[in-house]
């Protein structure tokens, strides 16, 4: 079903937690399988400097909010606005097409997190982009 | 596998018992013959069917010529359903059932009331259970059929049957239930429960997979589902599984046999896995706390998801489910659960451990200190968790 | 069974052979997890499933995730029948058939003639050949499947299924094609004979019983005929037999792979029958000469009884068959000899020899010897025969 | 399916053949499923002092046909009229369901051949009796 490397982000993720006085914090949630996931950026200069995230889900969900903060850290916040849920997934080795909306979550809570600390420190929010397509064949997605 | 498993999702499916397995060898490449040829190797194995059906029936005190063979829990759902109400539609065309019908019999519903067919969904109550009074309340000049499971696949709970029943009889209106989880693992009675059409599958009792049975009183009105040739005096077509019928008869006759007992001895170690759970904080059973199936046990685990769960009891050898199998697929909150009147969030934690005749005491050891851990370390990542 | 047996029924259904079942072994009792859930015991299955898939769609030339896999050949047909119709029913109501289905197919047709659809039963010639211009003909404007099964299984004749096909998809209709008979027997291509739908089964090339599989065509309307849980990708609920689907899988495979020399061997020696039994005056080979079935010989004996000469040579040790096995209980002269124009009391003298891959020239000389005893024996005491 | 009776009848028939210059001949078909019987019968003073048959039909309609032809030798014609189906099965320790109606054959056939006798010897043919009931359950019978 996963992958090696789902199972190895998903049994021991990194960055799980808080970050205390964070730069910027999103969290959002998918309405139809339930999942929540919650991330905790340190900013200086517009580079993430640490990520640690909180995540009520599934494995997928899990490993990609690990694999996510791995990601991001040390990058812009361009370049982490940019990372895609595709990036994440086959950072994965990949996901079951049913769990790519997994990794849509993980961008998405990016993206707030980053429009969080944007306008905590007086600047717009960038747009949040049409919903990013998973690459899967529709017909066969159980999405 | 190279460590030991403990499978505790016995009503997902279960292995096939050894002595099972050895009575339906012969039957795939010595004694193959068609039962419904004229030569003696087709017919000595339409006696070997007959062994089988009545196997079949006394484990529910039926008559052996209400027995009629299907691949599964599945078909049987989809025969009564359909059968019954294309039979009846010109009495009408009202159906009874529930709303935590397993999805053989909903989806089988869906697909009438997109030919014409009205359904009443009844509700359960918090504990999963029909009322007989819902059922008779909701009984109409044109109601043609009521299906009610007799125990639910996922919370366990077993439903008052005979009292629906008795309703059911008294108004003249064919009663079905769908009895995959229950028969092999508590007393059923066709007759004094006033049933008329009953499924039954292989797999949840130590029989083989793709085999089943639907009971059929004698003089009730019902379509066939299967047409084709002649087989099951012309109500059920397709060459006999004789392998299959083998197996399902053995399996039958042998949980009979042990019911008594292996009730009570699933229904102690159940009670320690459920106390012994609860004993984790913010947690809770979901299900009838004491009329359910002996071998089902089913928790809520607050603040984290029952996928993820499971994913960590595997690494550790033990196999549970989240709630019925089929639907593993789906992202879904369990139809069950949300009909109990469980908010979303919690129904997604929940996790379902069924017991077998192999459970130990051991077993329930083990798996209780497997599920604290879990539960504890996705608790610790969980956004929900209160500090 | 103490003497030994020469089994000419294969048509009826064949023994599991015994590599089948030994790979089927290890999924009853072992590896006995439910494909839909998340531990590894049941996911190692379901990579099991998509072996079965890749086996079953390569004798077709199909793609794996078109492969459905259901009880056998009645459910696939009943399928392929039921859900097609529903699912077109909005274009229209019109099937086209023909008159020598399986009755799997044509009481399906009936019980959708039941329900509002209308269907065309198509003649067959003297050699039970249905022609591709009668079918043409037969398209209206609110026609919306065909289905012409690939061979006989009576009297063995292979239908112009690449012709057909070609119409059907001209027109843009459906088409269905029960290749119960033909799959693992002779060469088949879903894509060059333009088939939308396929009905196979296990029973019929050395698999086991109770499993078969329908092809379904990208792209093809059709419901679903078996609602319940979300196995086979949504569109056939039922918990997986596994080993069943792992034998048919292997079975398929083996078949494929012996299939130009076995259809060679096959032909010669049901050449050799077929000549040596049209040697016995007042006989006659029904079905057509050369476009058959490789292991079909079937010979009317005039002024004779097709059961009594069955029975006699059961004495003898061998196994046969009048027709078709699943109707072996009807009094009916066979559908199958009425439309190709046989007379009633002729085509109650017909007998089916279907050989298989243990049958020998030897077991060739034995149940010539066998049957021309027998006929004479029951010539001797027949009022109808001429002095 | 067939009692070892009904083998022995089948496979070893009793009276198969014809009379020459008979008293009596009965021929009877059944329309469903194509079955016809011929009996002939030797009478001497209402004495049916020999009969014989033949038949094309399946294992049970040679074997009614044997064991009638056996159970009317050396009775009387009223004693022969009233030889029913039901008899004649029993005495073959019973046929099964859908092959009663070979029993019924072997009791019309002597009925015609019993009517042809008397007929032919200038006396009124009988009565022909209702059809004789089976004695199966008619819901499982497949007649
Ligand atoms: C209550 C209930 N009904 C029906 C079924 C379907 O049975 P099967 O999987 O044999 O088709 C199941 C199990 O899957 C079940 O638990
Ligand atoms: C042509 C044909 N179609 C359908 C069937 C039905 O297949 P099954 O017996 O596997 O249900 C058979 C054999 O019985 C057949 O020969
Ligand atoms: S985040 Fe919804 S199923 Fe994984
Ligand atoms: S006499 Fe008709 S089947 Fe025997």
């Amino acid at each position: 079903m996963y992958s090696e490397k789902v199972m190895d982000h998903f049994t021991n993720p990194r960055n799980v937690g808080v970050i205390e006085n964070p730069s910027g914090v999103g969290e959002e949630g998918n309405p139809s399988c339930g999942d929540i996931m919650k991330m905790y950026l340190k900013v200086e200069n517009d580079i993430i400097i640490d990520a640690k995230f909180q995540t009520f889900g599934c494995g997928a969900a899990i490993a990609s909010s690990s694999m996510a903060t791995e990601m991001i850290k040390g990058k812009t916040l361009e370049e982490a606005w940019t990372l895609s849920n595709k990036a994440v997934a086959e950072a994965l080795d990949g996901l079951p097409p049913n769990k790519m909306h997994c990794s849509v979550l993980a961008e998405e809570t990016i993206h707030k997190a980053i429009n969080d600390f944007l306008v905590k420190s007086g600047r717009e929010p960038w747009g949040d982009g049409e919903c990013s397509s998973c690459g899967h064949d529709c017909d066969t997605c159980e999405l | 596998m190279d460590k030991k498993i403990i499978y505790m999702d016995h009503a997902a499916t279960t292995y096939t018992a050894k002595e099972v397995v050895e009575a339906m060898i012969p039957y795939f490449s010595d004694e193959f013959g068609n039962p419904s040829s004229v030569y003696s190797i087709g017919q000595s194995n339409k006696k070997v069917l007959d062994l089988a059906r009545k196997q079949a029936a006394s484990a529910i005190n039926a008559q052996p010529d209400e027995i009629f063979f299907t691949n599964g829990g599945t078909e049987s759902d989809n025969w009564a359903l359909k059968g019954a109400a294309f039979a009846n539609e010109r009495k009408g065309k009202h159906i009874i059932t529930t709303s935590i019908e397993h999805h053989a019999v909903l989806h089988s519903c869906e697909w009438l009331a997109s030919r014409g067919f009205e359904i009443t969904y009844l509700p359960v109550d918090k504990f999963g259970m029909v009322s007989p009074e819902s059922v008779e309340k909701a009984i109409r000049q044109d109601t043609i059929l009521i299906s009610v499971m007799y125990a639910n696949n996922e919370v366990g709970t077993i439903q008052p049957i005979a009292e629906i029943g008795k309703i059911a009889r008294k108004h003249g209106i064919c009663f079905h239930t769908d009895a995959v989880q229950a028969v092999g693992h508590v007393p059923i009675d066709v007759v004094s429960e006033n049933i008329d059409l009953l499924s039954l599958s292989g797999h949840k009792l130590y029989g083989p997979k793709g085999i089943g049975a639907l009971y059929i009183r004698k003089g009730t009105r019902i379509q066939s589902f299967m047409h084709g040739g002649a087989q099951e005096r012309k109500r059920r077509a397709g060459t006999e599984n004789v392998p299959g019928i083998v197996g399902l008869g053995a399996a039958i006759e042998r949980a009979v046999t042990h019911l008594p007992e292996e009730m009570d001895r699933l229904t102690d170690l159940r009670n320690e896995l459920t106390r012994e759970l609860l004993k984790i904080p913010a947690t809770h059973l979901n299900g009838h706390p004491t009329k359910r199936l002996p071998n089902n046990t089913n928790i809520i685990f607050e603040y984290i998801e029952g996928e993820s769960v499971l994913l960590l009891l595997n690494m550790k050898g033990i196999c549970a489910s989240t709630g019925s199998a089929c639907n593993s697929a789906s992202l879904e909150p369990s139809h069950v659960l949300t009909a109990m009147g469980i908010p979303h969030e919690i129904a997604h934690g929940s996790i379902r451990l069924t017991i077998g005749e192999r459970t130990t005491a051991e077993d329930v050891k083990i798996v209780t200190a497997a599920l604290k851990e879990t539960v504890e370390k996705l608790r610790a990542m969980s956004p929900l968790t209160p500090k």
